[in-house]
Protein backbone atom coordinates (compact mmCIF):
# COMPACT_ATOMS: atom_id res chain seq x y z
CA UNK A 1 0.00 0.00 0.00
CA UNK A 2 1.11 3.16 -0.63
CA UNK A 3 1.70 5.77 2.46
CA UNK A 4 2.40 9.90 1.74
CA UNK A 5 5.19 11.30 3.55
CA UNK A 6 4.94 15.33 3.93
CA UNK A 7 8.28 16.41 5.67
CA UNK A 8 9.52 20.51 6.32
CA UNK A 9 11.86 22.67 7.30
CA UNK A 10 15.37 20.21 7.53
CA UNK A 11 13.66 17.57 7.59
CA UNK A 12 12.20 18.68 4.02
CA UNK A 13 15.56 19.15 3.12
CA UNK A 14 16.57 15.57 3.54
CA UNK A 15 13.47 13.76 2.77
CA UNK A 16 11.83 15.63 -0.08
CA UNK A 17 8.77 17.77 0.56
CA UNK A 18 6.49 15.08 -0.30
CA UNK A 19 6.62 11.50 -1.32
CA UNK A 20 4.80 8.38 -1.77
CA UNK A 21 6.20 5.21 0.00
CA UNK A 22 5.66 1.35 -0.68
CA UNK A 23 4.91 -0.42 2.48
CA UNK A 24 3.36 -3.79 3.61
CA UNK A 25 0.19 -4.00 5.26
CA UNK A 26 0.06 -3.94 8.38
CA UNK A 27 3.14 -1.76 8.82
CA UNK A 28 3.57 0.34 12.28
CA UNK A 29 4.71 3.87 12.08
CA UNK A 30 7.92 2.38 13.42
CA UNK A 31 8.21 0.44 10.60
CA UNK A 32 7.68 3.15 8.40
CA UNK A 33 10.37 5.11 9.77
CA UNK A 34 12.89 2.38 9.76
CA UNK A 35 11.89 2.03 6.16
CA UNK A 36 13.28 5.04 5.38
CA UNK A 37 15.88 5.39 7.62
CA UNK A 38 17.33 2.20 6.15
CA UNK A 39 17.63 3.53 3.06
CA UNK A 40 19.95 6.80 3.77
CA UNK A 41 22.42 7.40 6.00
CA UNK A 42 21.52 10.96 6.31
CA UNK A 43 17.89 10.39 7.21
CA UNK A 44 19.08 7.84 9.60
CA UNK A 45 21.11 10.06 11.08
CA UNK A 46 18.54 12.89 11.00
CA UNK A 47 15.91 10.56 12.90
CA UNK A 48 17.55 8.38 15.21
CA UNK A 49 19.74 8.96 17.80
CA UNK A 50 22.95 6.47 18.15
CA UNK A 51 20.89 3.66 20.35
CA UNK A 52 18.70 3.41 17.64
CA UNK A 53 15.46 6.04 19.37
CA UNK A 54 14.00 8.63 17.90
CA UNK A 55 15.32 12.00 18.22
CA UNK A 56 13.39 14.28 20.96
CA UNK A 57 13.13 16.91 18.31
CA UNK A 58 11.58 14.82 15.90
CA UNK A 59 7.60 15.63 15.61
CA UNK A 60 4.87 13.01 13.98
CA UNK A 61 1.72 13.44 12.73
CA UNK A 62 -0.86 11.41 11.17
CA UNK A 63 -3.29 12.48 9.02
CA UNK A 64 -2.62 15.43 10.89
CA UNK A 65 -3.34 14.37 14.16
CA UNK A 66 0.39 14.48 16.28
CA UNK A 67 1.15 11.05 16.99
CA UNK A 68 2.90 10.55 20.99
CA UNK A 69 6.24 9.52 20.73
CA UNK A 70 5.22 6.12 23.17
CA UNK A 71 2.45 5.25 20.72
CA UNK A 72 4.85 5.72 17.51
CA UNK A 73 5.35 1.35 17.77
CA UNK A 74 1.72 0.23 17.95
CA UNK A 75 0.11 2.85 15.46
CA UNK A 76 -0.85 0.36 12.36
CA UNK A 77 -0.60 2.64 9.89
CA UNK A 78 -3.20 2.56 6.81
CA UNK A 79 -3.72 2.97 2.91
CA UNK A 80 -3.61 6.34 2.11
CA UNK A 81 -2.35 7.73 5.27
CA UNK A 82 -0.32 10.80 5.39
CA UNK A 83 2.95 10.91 7.76
CA UNK A 84 4.26 14.40 8.35
CA UNK A 85 7.71 14.79 10.28
CA UNK A 86 8.85 18.08 11.43
CA UNK A 87 11.62 19.69 13.87
CA UNK A 88 10.23 22.29 16.84
CA UNK A 89 8.10 25.01 14.93
CA UNK A 90 9.78 28.29 14.81
CA UNK A 91 7.02 30.85 13.52
CA UNK A 92 6.23 33.97 15.87
CA UNK B 1 -11.81 37.40 10.98
CA UNK B 2 -8.86 36.29 9.16
CA UNK B 3 -6.95 33.95 9.70
CA UNK B 4 -4.17 33.25 7.07
CA UNK B 5 -0.48 32.19 6.19
CA UNK B 6 0.61 34.15 2.94
CA UNK B 7 3.22 36.05 1.01
CA UNK B 8 1.84 39.21 0.95
CA UNK B 9 1.99 42.31 3.30
CA UNK B 10 -0.89 43.27 5.98
CA UNK B 11 -2.33 46.87 6.78
CA UNK B 12 -2.92 47.00 9.93
CA UNK B 13 -4.78 50.50 9.56
CA UNK B 14 -7.36 48.85 7.15
CA UNK B 15 -7.77 45.70 9.94
CA UNK B 16 -8.52 47.88 13.00
CA UNK B 17 -11.04 49.91 10.72
CA UNK B 18 -12.61 46.90 10.04
CA UNK B 19 -12.58 45.68 13.52
CA UNK B 20 -14.33 48.56 14.88
CA UNK B 21 -17.60 47.44 16.71
CA UNK B 22 -19.78 50.01 18.54
CA UNK B 23 -18.73 47.67 22.02
CA UNK B 24 -15.16 47.81 20.41
CA UNK B 25 -13.01 49.77 23.32
CA UNK B 26 -9.39 48.38 22.72
CA UNK B 27 -7.78 47.04 19.87
CA UNK B 28 -4.10 45.46 20.63
CA UNK B 29 -1.81 44.34 17.79
CA UNK B 30 1.30 42.87 17.95
CA UNK B 31 3.09 42.63 14.58
CA UNK B 32 6.69 40.87 14.22
CA UNK B 33 9.41 41.88 12.69
CA UNK B 34 12.27 40.24 10.69
CA UNK B 35 15.20 41.45 13.15
CA UNK B 36 18.83 42.26 12.41
CA UNK B 37 20.47 39.21 14.27
CA UNK B 38 23.19 39.61 11.72
CA UNK B 39 21.53 38.01 8.88
CA UNK B 40 20.57 39.26 5.32
CA UNK B 41 17.51 37.45 4.36
CA UNK B 42 14.75 34.78 6.51
CA UNK B 43 12.81 32.51 4.63
CA UNK B 44 9.57 31.39 6.56
CA UNK B 45 8.26 27.61 5.48
CA UNK B 46 4.72 26.53 6.37
CA UNK B 47 2.47 22.89 6.59
CA UNK B 48 0.01 25.22 5.31
CA UNK B 49 -2.86 22.78 5.95
CA UNK B 50 -1.94 21.87 9.72
CA UNK B 51 -0.79 25.45 10.67
CA UNK B 52 -3.76 26.69 9.91
CA UNK B 53 -6.18 24.35 11.43
CA UNK B 54 -3.96 25.44 14.32
CA UNK B 55 -4.35 28.57 13.81
CA UNK B 56 -8.36 28.86 14.12
CA UNK B 57 -7.67 26.56 17.04
CA UNK B 58 -5.75 29.09 19.19
CA UNK B 59 -8.35 31.71 17.90
CA UNK B 60 -11.13 29.48 19.39
CA UNK B 61 -8.99 28.80 22.71
CA UNK B 62 -8.76 32.53 22.99
CA UNK B 63 -12.04 32.96 22.71
CA UNK B 64 -13.02 30.83 25.37
CA UNK B 65 -10.06 32.09 27.92
CA UNK B 66 -10.61 35.67 27.46
CA UNK B 67 -14.09 37.75 26.32
CA UNK B 68 -13.17 39.01 23.23
CA UNK B 69 -14.89 40.39 20.32
CA UNK B 70 -12.37 39.69 17.37
CA UNK B 71 -9.50 37.96 16.58
CA UNK B 72 -7.31 38.23 13.53
CA UNK B 73 -4.02 36.28 12.91
CA UNK B 74 -1.83 37.10 9.39
CA UNK B 75 1.25 34.83 9.12
CA UNK B 76 3.57 35.78 6.55
CA UNK B 77 5.59 33.18 4.91
CA UNK B 78 8.09 32.77 2.08
CA UNK B 79 11.51 35.28 1.33
CA UNK B 80 11.68 38.47 3.73
CA UNK B 81 14.34 40.71 4.51
CA UNK B 82 15.04 42.71 7.79
CA UNK B 83 12.32 45.22 8.65
CA UNK B 84 9.64 43.51 6.80
CA UNK B 85 6.61 42.61 8.66
CA UNK B 86 6.33 39.01 9.79
CA UNK B 87 3.36 38.26 11.86
CA UNK B 88 0.22 40.34 12.90
CA UNK B 89 -2.18 39.68 15.51
CA UNK B 90 -4.89 41.98 16.37
CA UNK B 91 -7.49 41.16 19.30
CA UNK B 92 -10.39 43.37 19.57
CA UNK B 93 -12.02 43.46 22.96
CA UNK B 94 -14.17 45.73 25.26
CA UNK B 95 -11.74 46.27 27.43
CA UNK B 96 -8.30 46.53 27.69
CA UNK B 97 -7.02 44.03 29.79
CA UNK B 98 -8.39 41.15 27.87
CA UNK B 99 -7.17 42.75 24.32
CA UNK B 100 -3.46 42.68 25.92
CA UNK B 101 -3.74 38.89 27.45
CA UNK B 102 -5.79 37.64 24.72
CA UNK B 103 -3.15 39.25 22.14
CA UNK B 104 -0.36 37.88 24.18
CA UNK B 105 -1.74 34.43 24.54
CA UNK B 106 -2.23 33.85 21.19
CA UNK B 107 1.42 34.75 20.33
CA UNK B 108 2.42 32.45 23.10
CA UNK B 109 0.48 29.86 21.18
CA UNK B 110 1.49 30.80 17.97
CA UNK B 111 5.87 30.07 19.29
CA UNK B 112 4.92 26.78 21.05
CA UNK B 113 2.92 24.91 18.34
CA UNK B 114 1.76 26.15 15.05
CA UNK B 115 3.89 24.73 12.37
CA UNK B 116 5.92 27.11 10.76
CA UNK B 117 10.01 27.51 10.83
CA UNK B 118 12.56 29.66 9.80
CA UNK B 119 15.89 29.58 7.74
CA UNK B 120 18.47 32.52 8.55
CA UNK B 121 20.53 33.56 5.59
CA UNK B 122 23.71 34.99 6.71
CA UNK B 123 26.92 35.80 4.90
CA UNK B 124 28.51 32.87 6.21
CA UNK B 125 25.79 30.57 5.22
CA UNK B 126 22.24 29.65 6.41
CA UNK B 127 20.78 27.87 9.40
CA UNK B 128 17.47 26.77 10.80
CA UNK B 129 16.21 28.38 13.68
CA UNK B 130 15.19 26.15 16.51
CA UNK B 131 12.23 25.88 18.02
CA UNK B 132 11.55 26.80 21.49
CA UNK B 133 8.92 23.82 21.98
CA UNK B 134 8.84 19.83 21.64
CA UNK C 1 9.34 59.48 18.89
CA UNK C 2 6.01 61.20 19.30
CA UNK C 3 4.34 62.35 22.39
CA UNK C 4 1.05 64.06 21.74
CA UNK C 5 -2.19 65.74 22.81
CA UNK C 6 -4.06 66.40 19.98
CA UNK C 7 -7.25 67.44 17.92
CA UNK C 8 -5.73 64.81 15.15
CA UNK C 9 -6.59 61.50 14.06
CA UNK C 10 -3.36 59.32 13.54
CA UNK C 11 -2.32 56.59 11.50
CA UNK C 12 -1.19 53.23 12.82
CA UNK C 13 0.96 51.65 9.75
CA UNK C 14 2.77 55.15 9.19
CA UNK C 15 3.65 55.05 12.78
CA UNK C 16 4.88 51.10 12.91
CA UNK C 17 6.57 51.75 9.72
CA UNK C 18 8.71 54.45 10.78
CA UNK C 19 9.80 52.81 14.26
CA UNK C 20 11.09 49.85 12.19
CA UNK C 21 15.45 49.27 13.07
CA UNK C 22 17.59 46.61 12.45
CA UNK C 23 16.94 45.49 16.13
CA UNK C 24 13.21 46.03 16.35
CA UNK C 25 11.28 42.67 16.42
CA UNK C 26 8.30 43.37 17.70
CA UNK C 27 5.63 46.07 17.51
CA UNK C 28 3.00 46.15 20.21
CA UNK C 29 0.14 48.87 19.79
CA UNK C 30 -2.52 49.71 21.45
CA UNK C 31 -5.50 51.67 20.42
CA UNK C 32 -8.24 52.86 22.70
CA UNK C 33 -11.48 53.24 20.63
CA UNK C 34 -14.92 55.38 21.93
CA UNK C 35 -17.16 52.90 22.91
CA UNK C 36 -20.41 52.43 22.51
CA UNK C 37 -22.18 52.58 26.11
CA UNK C 38 -25.53 54.29 24.83
CA UNK C 39 -24.10 57.65 24.56
CA UNK C 40 -23.84 59.96 21.50
CA UNK C 41 -20.44 61.39 21.47
CA UNK C 42 -17.91 62.30 24.02
CA UNK C 43 -15.58 65.58 24.69
CA UNK C 44 -12.04 65.08 25.66
CA UNK C 45 -10.47 67.76 27.84
CA UNK C 46 -7.07 68.30 29.09
CA UNK C 47 -4.50 70.08 31.20
CA UNK C 48 -2.49 70.10 28.10
CA UNK C 49 0.84 71.45 29.65
CA UNK C 50 0.62 69.52 32.60
CA UNK C 51 -0.75 66.38 31.03
CA UNK C 52 2.10 66.66 28.04
CA UNK C 53 4.82 66.44 30.87
CA UNK C 54 3.28 63.33 32.47
CA UNK C 55 3.04 61.58 29.17
CA UNK C 56 6.70 61.86 28.92
CA UNK C 57 7.73 61.28 32.33
CA UNK C 58 5.10 57.78 31.82
CA UNK C 59 7.85 57.64 28.87
CA UNK C 60 10.78 57.91 30.76
CA UNK C 61 9.50 55.70 33.09
CA UNK C 62 8.61 52.72 30.52
CA UNK C 63 11.97 53.04 29.05
CA UNK C 64 13.69 52.36 32.52
CA UNK C 65 11.69 49.44 33.42
CA UNK C 66 12.00 47.77 30.07
CA UNK C 67 14.46 47.54 27.10
CA UNK C 68 12.06 49.23 24.54
CA UNK C 69 13.44 50.49 21.47
CA UNK C 70 10.58 53.08 21.34
CA UNK C 71 7.52 54.82 22.33
CA UNK C 72 4.77 56.62 20.78
CA UNK C 73 1.80 57.98 22.47
CA UNK C 74 -1.18 60.09 20.90
CA UNK C 75 -3.99 61.24 23.07
CA UNK C 76 -6.87 62.98 21.16
CA UNK C 77 -9.44 65.01 22.67
CA UNK C 78 -12.32 67.02 21.61
CA UNK C 79 -15.79 66.00 20.77
CA UNK C 80 -15.51 62.34 18.85
CA UNK C 81 -17.81 59.53 18.16
CA UNK C 82 -18.55 56.04 19.29
CA UNK C 83 -16.01 54.05 16.99
CA UNK C 84 -13.26 57.22 16.69
CA UNK C 85 -9.99 56.73 17.96
CA UNK C 86 -9.22 58.13 21.11
CA UNK C 87 -5.87 56.47 21.76
CA UNK C 88 -2.31 55.50 20.07
CA UNK C 89 -0.05 53.53 22.61
CA UNK C 90 3.20 51.90 19.85
CA UNK C 91 5.92 50.05 21.71
CA UNK C 92 8.62 48.89 19.78
CA UNK C 93 11.09 46.33 21.36
CA UNK C 94 13.66 43.44 20.02
CA UNK C 95 11.66 41.15 22.05
CA UNK C 96 7.76 40.91 22.27
CA UNK C 97 7.30 40.47 25.68
CA UNK C 98 9.08 43.48 26.98
CA UNK C 99 7.12 45.64 23.97
CA UNK C 100 3.79 43.94 25.84
CA UNK C 101 4.54 45.10 29.40
CA UNK C 102 5.68 48.42 28.26
CA UNK C 103 2.34 49.22 26.40
CA UNK C 104 0.05 47.53 29.09
CA UNK C 105 2.16 49.65 31.88
CA UNK C 106 2.31 52.60 29.57
CA UNK C 107 -1.51 52.21 29.39
CA UNK C 108 -2.11 52.18 32.98
CA UNK C 109 0.10 54.73 33.76
CA UNK C 110 -1.72 57.00 31.55
CA UNK C 111 -5.00 55.88 33.50
CA UNK C 112 -3.88 56.80 36.44
CA UNK C 113 -2.49 60.26 36.95
CA UNK C 114 -2.66 61.49 32.96
CA UNK C 115 -4.72 64.75 33.03
CA UNK C 116 -7.35 64.23 30.94
CA UNK C 117 -11.38 63.95 31.43
CA UNK C 118 -14.12 62.51 29.06
CA UNK C 119 -17.56 63.94 29.45
CA UNK C 120 -20.13 61.58 27.96
CA UNK C 121 -23.30 62.65 25.81
CA UNK C 122 -26.26 60.39 25.87
CA UNK C 123 -29.98 61.05 24.12
CA UNK C 124 -30.77 62.34 28.07
CA UNK C 125 -28.39 64.19 28.89
CA UNK C 126 -24.11 64.42 29.85
CA UNK C 127 -21.98 62.93 32.40
CA UNK C 128 -18.43 63.08 33.45
CA UNK C 129 -16.95 59.64 33.11
CA UNK C 130 -15.68 59.00 37.05
CA UNK C 131 -11.91 58.59 37.04
CA UNK C 132 -10.58 55.56 38.37
CA UNK C 133 -7.41 56.79 40.78
CA UNK C 134 -7.19 59.41 43.16
CA UNK D 1 -0.97 89.66 45.17
CA UNK D 2 -2.54 87.78 41.30
CA UNK D 3 -3.08 83.93 41.87
CA UNK D 4 -3.65 82.45 38.34
CA UNK D 5 -6.39 79.30 39.14
CA UNK D 6 -6.94 76.86 36.37
CA UNK D 7 -9.88 74.13 36.52
CA UNK D 8 -11.01 71.40 34.35
CA UNK D 9 -13.94 68.87 34.31
CA UNK D 10 -16.70 69.25 36.34
CA UNK D 11 -14.84 72.23 38.03
CA UNK D 12 -13.76 73.99 34.86
CA UNK D 13 -17.94 74.03 34.64
CA UNK D 14 -17.74 75.82 38.55
CA UNK D 15 -15.03 77.98 37.90
CA UNK D 16 -13.93 79.22 34.63
CA UNK D 17 -11.11 77.53 32.91
CA UNK D 18 -8.65 80.02 34.33
CA UNK D 19 -9.18 83.08 36.24
CA UNK D 20 -6.84 85.87 38.23
CA UNK D 21 -7.86 86.11 42.14
CA UNK D 22 -6.45 88.99 43.94
CA UNK D 23 -5.61 87.76 47.04
CA UNK D 24 -3.04 88.92 50.21
CA UNK D 25 -0.05 88.54 50.79
CA UNK D 26 1.03 85.33 52.48
CA UNK D 27 -2.47 83.83 51.43
CA UNK D 28 -2.16 79.69 52.41
CA UNK D 29 -2.98 77.54 49.51
CA UNK D 30 -6.18 76.53 51.93
CA UNK D 31 -6.77 80.34 52.17
CA UNK D 32 -7.42 80.80 48.51
CA UNK D 33 -9.92 77.85 48.13
CA UNK D 34 -11.90 79.20 51.24
CA UNK D 35 -11.59 82.34 49.43
CA UNK D 36 -13.27 81.08 46.32
CA UNK D 37 -15.65 78.96 48.51
CA UNK D 38 -16.87 81.57 50.32
CA UNK D 39 -18.10 83.51 46.70
CA UNK D 40 -19.99 80.92 45.64
CA UNK D 41 -22.23 77.93 47.48
CA UNK D 42 -21.84 75.77 44.48
CA UNK D 43 -17.85 75.91 44.60
CA UNK D 44 -18.30 75.10 48.02
CA UNK D 45 -20.11 72.53 47.58
CA UNK D 46 -17.86 71.30 44.64
CA UNK D 47 -14.78 72.02 47.03
CA UNK D 48 -15.74 71.10 50.54
CA UNK D 49 -17.65 67.72 52.77
CA UNK D 50 -20.53 68.93 55.47
CA UNK D 51 -18.11 68.82 58.12
CA UNK D 52 -15.83 72.00 55.45
CA UNK D 53 -12.33 69.23 54.91
CA UNK D 54 -11.31 68.99 51.38
CA UNK D 55 -13.43 66.38 48.80
CA UNK D 56 -11.45 63.51 48.28
CA UNK D 57 -11.59 63.69 45.06
CA UNK D 58 -10.57 67.13 44.49
CA UNK D 59 -7.04 67.01 43.41
CA UNK D 60 -4.48 70.50 43.13
CA UNK D 61 -1.57 71.93 41.37
CA UNK D 62 0.69 73.89 42.04
CA UNK D 63 2.64 74.88 39.39
CA UNK D 64 2.12 71.68 37.60
CA UNK D 65 3.25 70.06 40.71
CA UNK D 66 0.89 67.88 42.66
CA UNK D 67 -0.21 69.18 46.03
CA UNK D 68 -0.12 66.49 49.01
CA UNK D 69 -3.55 66.94 50.59
CA UNK D 70 -2.08 67.49 54.41
CA UNK D 71 0.09 70.38 53.15
CA UNK D 72 -2.51 72.09 51.61
CA UNK D 73 -3.06 74.66 55.12
CA UNK D 74 0.84 75.31 55.20
CA UNK D 75 1.54 76.07 51.87
CA UNK D 76 2.17 79.54 51.65
CA UNK D 77 1.63 80.99 48.01
CA UNK D 78 3.53 83.40 46.10
CA UNK D 79 2.93 86.57 43.43
CA UNK D 80 2.26 84.90 39.69
CA UNK D 81 1.49 80.99 41.59
CA UNK D 82 -0.63 78.99 38.95
CA UNK D 83 -3.04 76.62 41.41
CA UNK D 84 -4.93 73.87 39.38
CA UNK D 85 -7.96 72.41 40.51
CA UNK D 86 -9.61 68.91 39.33
CA UNK D 87 -11.10 65.68 39.13
CA UNK D 88 -9.50 62.38 39.37
CA UNK D 89 -8.38 61.83 35.69
CA UNK D 90 -10.32 59.99 33.04
CA UNK D 91 -8.04 59.66 30.23
CA UNK D 92 -7.13 56.45 28.17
Amino acid sequence: MIITIKAFARFREILGSETAEEVPEGITLAGLLEQIADRNPKIKTALYEDDSTLRRYVILMQNKKRVNKEDVQTIVLSEGDEIAIYPPVAGG
Amino acid sequence: MVISITQEDFDVNAMIQSRKAPEVGGLVSFVGIVRDDGITKIELEAFEEAALEELNLIKDEAFEKYPLMSVDIIHRIGMLNVGDNLLLILVAAGHRKEAFDGCEYILERIKETVQIWKKEFTEDGERWVPGEHH
